[in-house]
C-alpha cells in the first residue's frame, strides 16, 4: 500500500459538510485546551528573584562595616569588608588573582572534561549492560560516597606534588557523579518510549542515538552538573592540601598562602572568589543549558523559585 | 513476526497462551481472526490481558503458545500516554516516523504537515508535546501511526485519559480516519458504550486467565453516535455480560 | 638484595652518561645552608657544568619524598628519618644517601615554670612533623626520661606534631608548652616565643659526639645509578658549599638570609640566624654509625616501620672526591659502600 | 444533622438486592484491579544485588595481589592487599585504628546533628516565609557551591588548631544541604494536600503538623542524607589540612600522619576504612529510613535496580 | 463564609464575578440557587470555570464580585485526584477528616471503619492509597468526605481518571449514599452523559468567560441507568447545546 494512497482525501471529501462540522468543533476545543502563552514578565522576575538577595547581601555587608567600625575588633581575628575588598584588589594588582583564577579554572575545566571524556562511555555501558552494572554500579555509587579529599594524599605519594595529583583527585570526584547521572538519567527513560521507538521501526542502534540518549538528557545534564561541583570541590581540597613542587599557584594555593601569612582579610577574599567562580559557572553554563532543556520539554517549573 | 495471512483475514490468532515468567497463565488459548479492514474493539476488565495480547500482536513480546499471523508489514501502534518524544515538536515526532520508515529527508516534512493536517492539527505543528492539550496529543499520535503506513493499527485505550467531550470527538475523527483510510484496526478499551460506539465487532474477554468471553457484531456502524439507541441497547447487553464476568472473580 | 644490585649497577654500567637537567630540593630553612649557599654563590652550577640545574623549596620532608618517589625531583637535602623512612618503605629500591650537610641544631624548648624533664608530665609539645628527625629525637628522649607517649596524641606527654609556624603562635597563645624544633626555629622560639621560652635540652647534649645528623643529600637510586657523573658534580658542588661556609662564617649569615629572603620573602632578624648558626655545624660526614640508633628510636617512638637500612648509604662517588681533596674519607658505618 | 444520623442505614437496606449486587461487583472489580502481594525474593535479591559486587571487588583483589606478585613494583608506589590488610591490622592492634574512627565518627554525628538542630528551623522558615526565602535562599543554595573545605583555613585561623575548626566546617557543609532539602521538600508537597487540609478543617498550626510536615518528609531524608555526605566530606577535609594543635587524631589525621610517613599502605587501608563507614552508614542508617518511608508511600520503584 | 440561607435553599449565588489577578474575566455575572438535597452537575468545557466555582462555593477562594450562600457547617469537598494522604492508611485518612472536626479519640477508629464500610472497603482499611486502585481511592476520599458530616458535598471532577466500569460502579454507588443521606452535591463534570444520569439537574457553563448557558431538570431520577432512553435523549440535547459553545471558541 504506497503512502500516498492512504492520505488521498476521496474527491470532494474537504468540503464534505460533517467533516467540516468536527473541524470547527475540534479548532474550538483546541483553542479552550490551550492556554495563550504568557510572556515571562522579566522585570517582575527581575524584581523577584534578583533583586532581594542582592539588598540582602548589601545589608550584610553594610551590618559588617558598621560592626567593625564600632567595636574594632582586632583585625586580623575580624577584617572589615573594606580590607576585603582590598585585599582582592591588592591581589588583583599584584596579578596573583588572576594567575590563580586562570590556573584554577583550567585545571577544573579541563579536569571536568576529561572526567566527562571518561565517565561518559562508561556510564553507558554500565547502563545498557546489566551484568556489569550489577557488578561495577554500587561500587560506583560507593566511591561517590567517599570524600575525595581522602584521595589528595594517595595521589601525592603517586604522583608527587605535580599537576598529575591535581587531576586525579579532581577525576576521583567528578566520575562518579557523572556516571550515575548517566545511569540514573537512561534509568528514568520511560520505557513507552522506547517500546514506540522499536514499533516504530528503530533498530538497536538507532533507538539509542534517537531516543535513549535525548531522553536520558535531563538525567545526564544534572549528573554533569553534580560532577561540575564535585570537580571544583576536589580541586580546591587538592591545592589545599597539595602545595609546592612543580603544582602551579591556583586558588587554593592562594588560600593557604593567605593562611600561612595569618592573613584573614587575603582568605576571606580568597573564598569570596571560590563562591563567586562556582555560582558564575553556575548561572553562567549549566543553568541556561538546564533551563533550555527543561522548558523544551515543558518541565520547567512555574517561575515561583 | 510471521507469515502472510489469506486473503482477507488480516490477523489470525490460534491457541495462544502467554505467561509472564513462573507466573500465572495471563492468556488462556485465546482464538480469534479479525478480516482485513475490520475494525475490532476488544472489551475487558482491568488486568484481564487486553494489553498483553495487543503486544504479543505487534510483536514486542513472544506468545507462550499458539501462533499470530499478522501481515508481514506488521502493525503501527498507539499507546495509552501520546508517547510523544517531549523533545520534538509535533511535526518532528511524525518525521521521526516517516524517518524510521525510511522516507527520504526532502519528502518528510511536507508528509508531515500534510498527516497533520489530517488530524485538523497543521496549526500546531512547530508545538512541543507540552503545549499541546491531552486530545491534541493523541492526534498527533495517531498522525504518527498514520506515518508509519502500515496496514494494521493497533491501539491501546488511546482516550482512556481524555475528558468526554474530547473523548467523543477523537472517536469521530478516528472513525473518519478509518473509513478513509481502510485500515484494519484493533481498538481495545474498558468501556462499554465506546467500544459499543466505535466496533463492527466487540470481543469481550474474561479475567484471570484472558479468555474470549463474547463476541456482538454490528451491522450498520455508518452515522452511529454514542448516544444512538441501538449503541445503548448494545450496550445494556454487554455490560450484563461484563458485569457477570467481574461477579465471578468477587468470591 | 635489591639495594646491592643497585649499588653494584652504579659501579658496573657507569649510567648512560651526564644528565641533562638535575633536579633539586631543599627547604628554606637554615639546617639547608649548603644548598641555599651553593645556590646563591653558583657554585652547583660551576660544578654541574651543562647539565641544568632547577630546584623545587618544600617546608616539609614526606613533600619531598613524595617529589623524590613521583620521580619528580632527582635530589634533596632532606633530615634523616624521611631517608630512613622511604629506604625501608620501598624496599631499598627509592633512594640513597650520597653525603651529610648539616649536624646538630635542634633543641626542645619550653615556656616558663617548665625547668627538669619531671615538670613535663602532661603538658603538650610540638614537632615539626610526625616522624621526622625531630619528632623521634623528643618521643625517644622523653622515653629515656620514663614518660609514655603514642603517635594519636595521647600518653603522659602529648606530642602534636604541627607546623613550624604555627607552633610558634599556638606557643604565644599558651596553646603549647614546648616543642621540639630545628634552628632558626629554636632561636626564632626563643626571641619571639615571649611566656620565658628557653631550652631544656639541646639535642647535642644527648649523642656522645654531639654530633648527630640533621640534614643529608639523598639522591634517587634510578638517578644514581643512570648518571653518577651528575651526581658527582652535584658532590662536588656541595663539598664546596660546605666549604666556603666554613671558610666566610662571618659572611655566612647575610648569605643565607638573602637566599631566604629570595624564597620566603622574610630574613631571619639578626640574632636569630647568628644563634641558630652558632649551634649547626655543616660537614659532608653523613655520621652513619647514628643511624642504627636513629632506626631504633624510630621503632620505638611507633613512627617507622621495621626493615633494614643496609645499603642506605653510597659514599663512594664522596669519598673519590675527598680523596682527590686530601681529606679523610667518611664511612658508611657498615652501611652501603663507601 | 448528628454524624450517626447520616450513617444510619434505613432499615432492611443492607439486605436490599440491588445493594448486594452492587456490594458483589465492587468486590469483584477491586479483587481483578489489586495484584496480589508478591513476597520480594530475599535470596534472589541477594544473588542479583549483593553478590555480583562482591565477586567483582574480590576479583580485583585477587588480580591486585596478582601484578604485585607477577611485577614486583617498589612497595612503597604500590603495596598489595596483603600489605594493605596487613596495615589494617596492625593500625589496630596499636588501638589507633579503634581511636580515629571513635574520634571521626563523634565529631561526624556530632556535627551532623548540630546541622540538623540548626538547620530544620532555618529550612522550615525560609520555606514558609516567602520573602525571607527570596532574599536568603538563593544565598544559601550559592553556599552550598563552595567547596567546604574552602573554610578550613578561616577556620584555623578563628578558632586556631582546635575541635571547634573541624566542627565549623562541618556545619558549613552541612547545614546548606538540609536547609535546600527541607525546602524543596515543602516545595514538592502537593498544593492539593494543603487544599484537602484546609476544606477538612485544618488551620495553620495542625496544616503544618498533620499535613504539610509529613508530606515534606522524602525531601528531608533527601536533605538528611546529602547533609551527613557533606558533614562526613568536610570533616574528612578538615581532619587532613587541620593537623596539630589540640585537634583529636581522626581517621583525616591518620591519612595524614601515614602519608608523612610515605606509608601508602596506610593511606590505602585508611581510605578503604572512610570509605567503609561511609557506605556502612548509608546503609545502616538513611537506606533504611528512606526505604521505608518510600514503600509506605509507594514511591519505592521495582527492584529492578 | 456566609449567613445560613433560607430554609430550602442551600446555596445561592448571586451576580458572581471571578478574575484572578489582572487576568481575563472567568466567571461572569454567575446566578445559581441550589435547594437542600439537591444533586446538581455543573457542565462546561474544559477551563470554563468550573473548578473556579467550586473553590468558591468551598470558601477556598474570594469572589471578585458577587455573593455566595452557604451553610454555615460549610462544605465537603472531593477532588479529581483523590488526594488521600499517602502516608496514611485508608482508615487513617478517615481518621483524620474525623480528628480535625473535633470528634473524641476513643470513637475515631469505629466511626472511620464504619464509614469505609459504607463504601464496602471494610476489608482495605489498613491498606494504604498506593495498594489501592483507583476507584477503591476516590472511595475512601468520598468515605472521608462523608465523614466531615457537612450538608454539603462539592465534587470536582472525581471519577475523571477512573475507567469506564468503575466509574459506571461508582456512580450508582455515589447515588445510594445522596439517597441515603440527604445531602445536597455539587457534582463537576464534562461527561455530558454522566451530568444527564447522576443529576436532578444540570447546568451548563459557557467558556470565557464562564456563565450559566442552559439548564435541565430530571423529573424522575430513580432506578436511571447511564445506558437508559432518558439519559441518551436527554445527552443528545445537551451535546448539541453544549457543543455550539464550543464552536463559537472556533473563530
Ligand atoms: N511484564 C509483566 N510481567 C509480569 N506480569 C505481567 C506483565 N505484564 C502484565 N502482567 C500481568 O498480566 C496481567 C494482564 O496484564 P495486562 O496489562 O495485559 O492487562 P490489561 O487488560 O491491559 O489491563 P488494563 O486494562 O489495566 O491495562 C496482569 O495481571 C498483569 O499483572
Ligand atoms: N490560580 C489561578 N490563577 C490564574 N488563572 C487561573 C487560576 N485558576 C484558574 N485560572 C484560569 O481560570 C480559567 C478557569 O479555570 P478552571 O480550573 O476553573 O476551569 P475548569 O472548568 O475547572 O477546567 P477543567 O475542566 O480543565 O478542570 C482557566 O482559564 C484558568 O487558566
Ligand atoms: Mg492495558
Ligand atoms: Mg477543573
Amino acid at each position: 500500500m504506497p503512502h500516498d494512497a492512504l492520505l488521498e482525501e476521496p474527491p470532494g471529501a474537504t468540503t464534505h459538510p460533517e467533516n467540516d462540522d468536527l473541524r470547527s468543533l475540534e479548532a474550538g476545543l483546541d483553542r479552550l485546551q490551550t492556554d495563550a502563552d504568557r510572556a515571562p514578565n522579566a522585570w517582575r522576575r527581575f524584581t523577584t528573584s534578583v533583586v532581594p538577595p542582592i539588598v540582602f547581601v548589601l545589608a550584610l555587608i553594610a551590618a559588617w562595616q558598621l560592626y567593625v567600625v564600632i567595636t574594632q575588633p582586632r583585625p586580623d581575628l575580624a577584617p572589615g569588608p573594606l580590607e576585603v575588598a582590598a585585599a582582592i584588589g591588592g591581589a588583583w594588582e599584584s596579578g596573583r588573582l588572576q594567575l590563580a583564577v586562570a590556573t584554577s579554572l583550567e585545571r577544573g575545566v579541563l579536569g571536568f572534561l576529561i572526567a566527562v571524556v571518561v565517565g561518559t562511555p562508561l556510564g553507558l555501558l554500565l547502563a545498557e549492560v546489566k551484568p556489569l552494572r550489577r557488578a561495577i554500579g554500587p561500587i560506583i555509587s560507593g566511591l561517590q560516597v567517599l570524600p575525595s579529599v581522602a584521595w589528595v594524599p594517595a595521589a601525592i605519594i603517586w604522583f608527587g606534588l605535580t599537576d598529575a595529583t591535581v587531576y586525579f583527585v579532581v577525576l576521583m570526584g567528578a566520575v562518579p557523579s557523572i556516571v550515575n547521572g548517566l545511569i540514573s538519567g537512561v534509568d528514568q527513560v520511560p520505557p513507552q518510549l522506547r517500546r514506540v521507538g522499536t514499533v516504530l521501526g528503530a533498530g538497536p542502534g538507532r533507538l539509542a542515538t534517537l531516543v535513549v540518549l535525548p531522553a536520558a538528557l535531563p538525567g545526564y545534564v544534572a549528573g554533569l552538573k553534580q560532577g561540575w561541583a564535585f570537580s571544583w570541590r576536589s580541586l580546591m581540597a587538592a591545592e589545599i592540601i597539595a602545595v609546592g613542587g612543580t603544582i602551579g599557584f591556583g586558588l587554593g594555593s592562594m588560600l593557604d598562602q593567605s593562611r600561612e601569612l595569618a592573613d584573614l582579610a587575603g582568605v576571606l577574599a580568597t573564598i569570596l572568589v571560590i563562591l563567586a567562580i562556582g555560582i558564575l559557572i553556575e548561572l553562567v553554563v549549566f543553568a541556561p543549558l538546564e533551563r533550555r532543556m527543561l522548558r523544551r520539554r515543558g518541565l520547567l517549573q512555574g517561575g515561583a523559585r | 513476526m510471521s507469515s502472510q495471512t489469506a486473503d482477507h483475514t488480516a490477523i489470525r490468532i490460534e491457541r495462544l497462551g502467554k505467561r509472564f515468567g513462573a507466573g500465572p497463565l495471563v492468556l488462556d488459548d485465546v482464538n480469534l481472526s479479525i478480516e482485513a479492514g475490520e475494525f475490532v474493539c476488544l472489551l475487558g476488565a482491568s488486568g484481564c490481558g487486553k494489553s498483553t495480547l495487543l503486544n504479543l500482536i505487534a510483536g514486542l513480546d513472544r506468545p507462550t503458545a499458539g501462533t499470530i499471523d499478522v501481515p508481514t508489514q506488521g502493525a503501527a501502534v498507539m499507546f495509552q500516554e501520546s508517547a510523544l518524544m517531549p523533545w520534538l515538536t509535533a511535526r518532528q515526532n511524525v518525521e521521526l516516523a516517516l524517518r524510521l520508515r525510511g522516507v527520504p529527508r526532502a519528502a518528510r516534512r511536507g508528509g508531515a504537515l500534510e498527516l497533520l493536517d489530517t488530524v485538523n492539527l497543521a496549526d500546531a505543528a512547530e508545538k512541543r508535546p507540552h503545549e499541546l492539550s491531552g486530545g491534541m496529543r493523541q492526534r498527533v499520535a495517531l498522525a504518527r501511526a498514520l506515518a508509519q503506513d502500515r496496514p494494521v493499527l493497533l491501539m491501546d485505550e488511546p482516550f482512556a485519559a481524555l475528558d468526554a467531550i474530547t473523548r467523543d470527538l477523537l472517536h469521530e475523527e478516528l472513525e473518519r480516519v478509518w473509513r478513509r483510510t481502510g485500515r484494519t484496526i484493533v481498538f481495545v478499551t474498558h468501556n462499554v458504550r465506546e467500544a459499543a460506539r466505535l466496533g463492527q465487532r466487540v470481543v469481550l474477554m474474561s479475567s484471570r486467565p484472558g479468555r474470549v468471553a463474547g463476541e456482538w457484531r454490528i451491522a450498520e456502524t455508518e452515522g452511529r453516535r454514542i448516544e444512538s439507541p441501538e449503541v445503548a441497547a448494545l450496550s445494556i447487553e454487554i455490560t450484563t455480560q461484563l458485569r457477570k464476568e467481574i461477579r465471578r472473580n468477587a468470591a | 638484595a635489591p639495594q646491592a644490585a643497585a649499588g653494584r649497577a652504579a659501579e658496573a654500567s657507569a649510567g648512560t652518561g651526564p644528565a641533562d637537567e638535575l633536579r633539586l630540593g631543599y627547604f628554606a630553612n637554615v639546617t639547608h645552608a649548603p644548598a641555599l649557599v651553593g645556590l646563591e654563590e653558583g657554585l652547583f652550577a660551576d660544578a654541574l657544568g651543562d647539565t641544568k640545574l632547577t630546584t623545587q623549596v618544600f617546608n616539609a620532608g614526606p613533600a619531598a619524598i613524595e617529589a623524590l618517589s613521583a620521580g619528580a625531583i632527582d635530589a634533596t637535602y632532606i633530615g634523616p628519618n624521611p631517608s630512613i623512612n622511604t629506604f625501608i618503605q620501598s624496599a631499598g629500591q627509592s633512594a640513597h644517601i650520597v653525603a651529610g650537610a648539616a649536624i646538630g641544631g635542634a633543641a626542645l624548648v619550653v615556656r616558663d615554670g617548665i625547668d627538669s624533664p619531671a615538670d613535663l608530665e602532661g603538658t603538650t609539645l610540638a614537632t615539626p612533623q610526625l616522624g621526622n628527625t625531630q619528632d623521634v629525637a623528643l618521643r625517644s628522649w622523653l622515653a629515656s626520661e620514663g614518660f609514655a607517649t603514642d603517635t594519636t596524641g595521647g600518653g603522659d606527654v602529648h606530642i602534636t606534631p604541627t607546623e613550624n609556624a604555627q607552633t610558634l603562635t599556638l606557643f604565644q597563645q599558651g596553646g603549647l608548652d614546648g616543642a621540639w624544633l630545628p634552628e632558626p626555629w629554636v632561636s626564632r622560639l626563643l626571641a619571639d616565643g615571649g611566656r620565658g621560652a628557653h631550652v631544656l635540652v639541646d639535642e647535642a647534649d644527648l649523642w656522645h659526639v654531639g654530633a648527630f645528623p640533621t640534614t643529608v643529600l639523598l639522591v634517587r637510586a634510578e638517578f644514581l645509578a643512570e648518571h653518577p657523573e651528575t651526581v658527582r658534580a652535584l658532590l662536588e658542588g656541595h663539598v664546596a658549599s660546605v666549604a666556603w661556609l666554613d671558610d666566610h662564617a662571618d659572611e655566612a649569615p647575610a648569605a643565607i638570609n638573602a637566599a631566604l629572603e629570595a624564597e620566603t620573602g622574610k630574613p631571619l632578624a639578626n640574632e636569630v640566624i647568628s644563634r641558630a648558626l652558632e649551634h649547626v655545624t655543616f660537614s659532608v660526614d653523613p655520621h652513619a654509625e647514628t643511624f642504627e640508633t636513629l632506626v631504633a628510636n624510630g621503632l620505638e617512638a611507633g613512627t617507622q616501620k621495621d626493615g633494614s637500612i643496609d645499603g642506605l648509604f653510597d659514599l663512594r662517588l664522596l669519598n673519590e672526591l675527598l680523596e682527590e681533596d686530601g681529606t679523610e674519607p667518611v664511612s658508611a658505618g657498615g652501611l652501603g659502600e663507601e
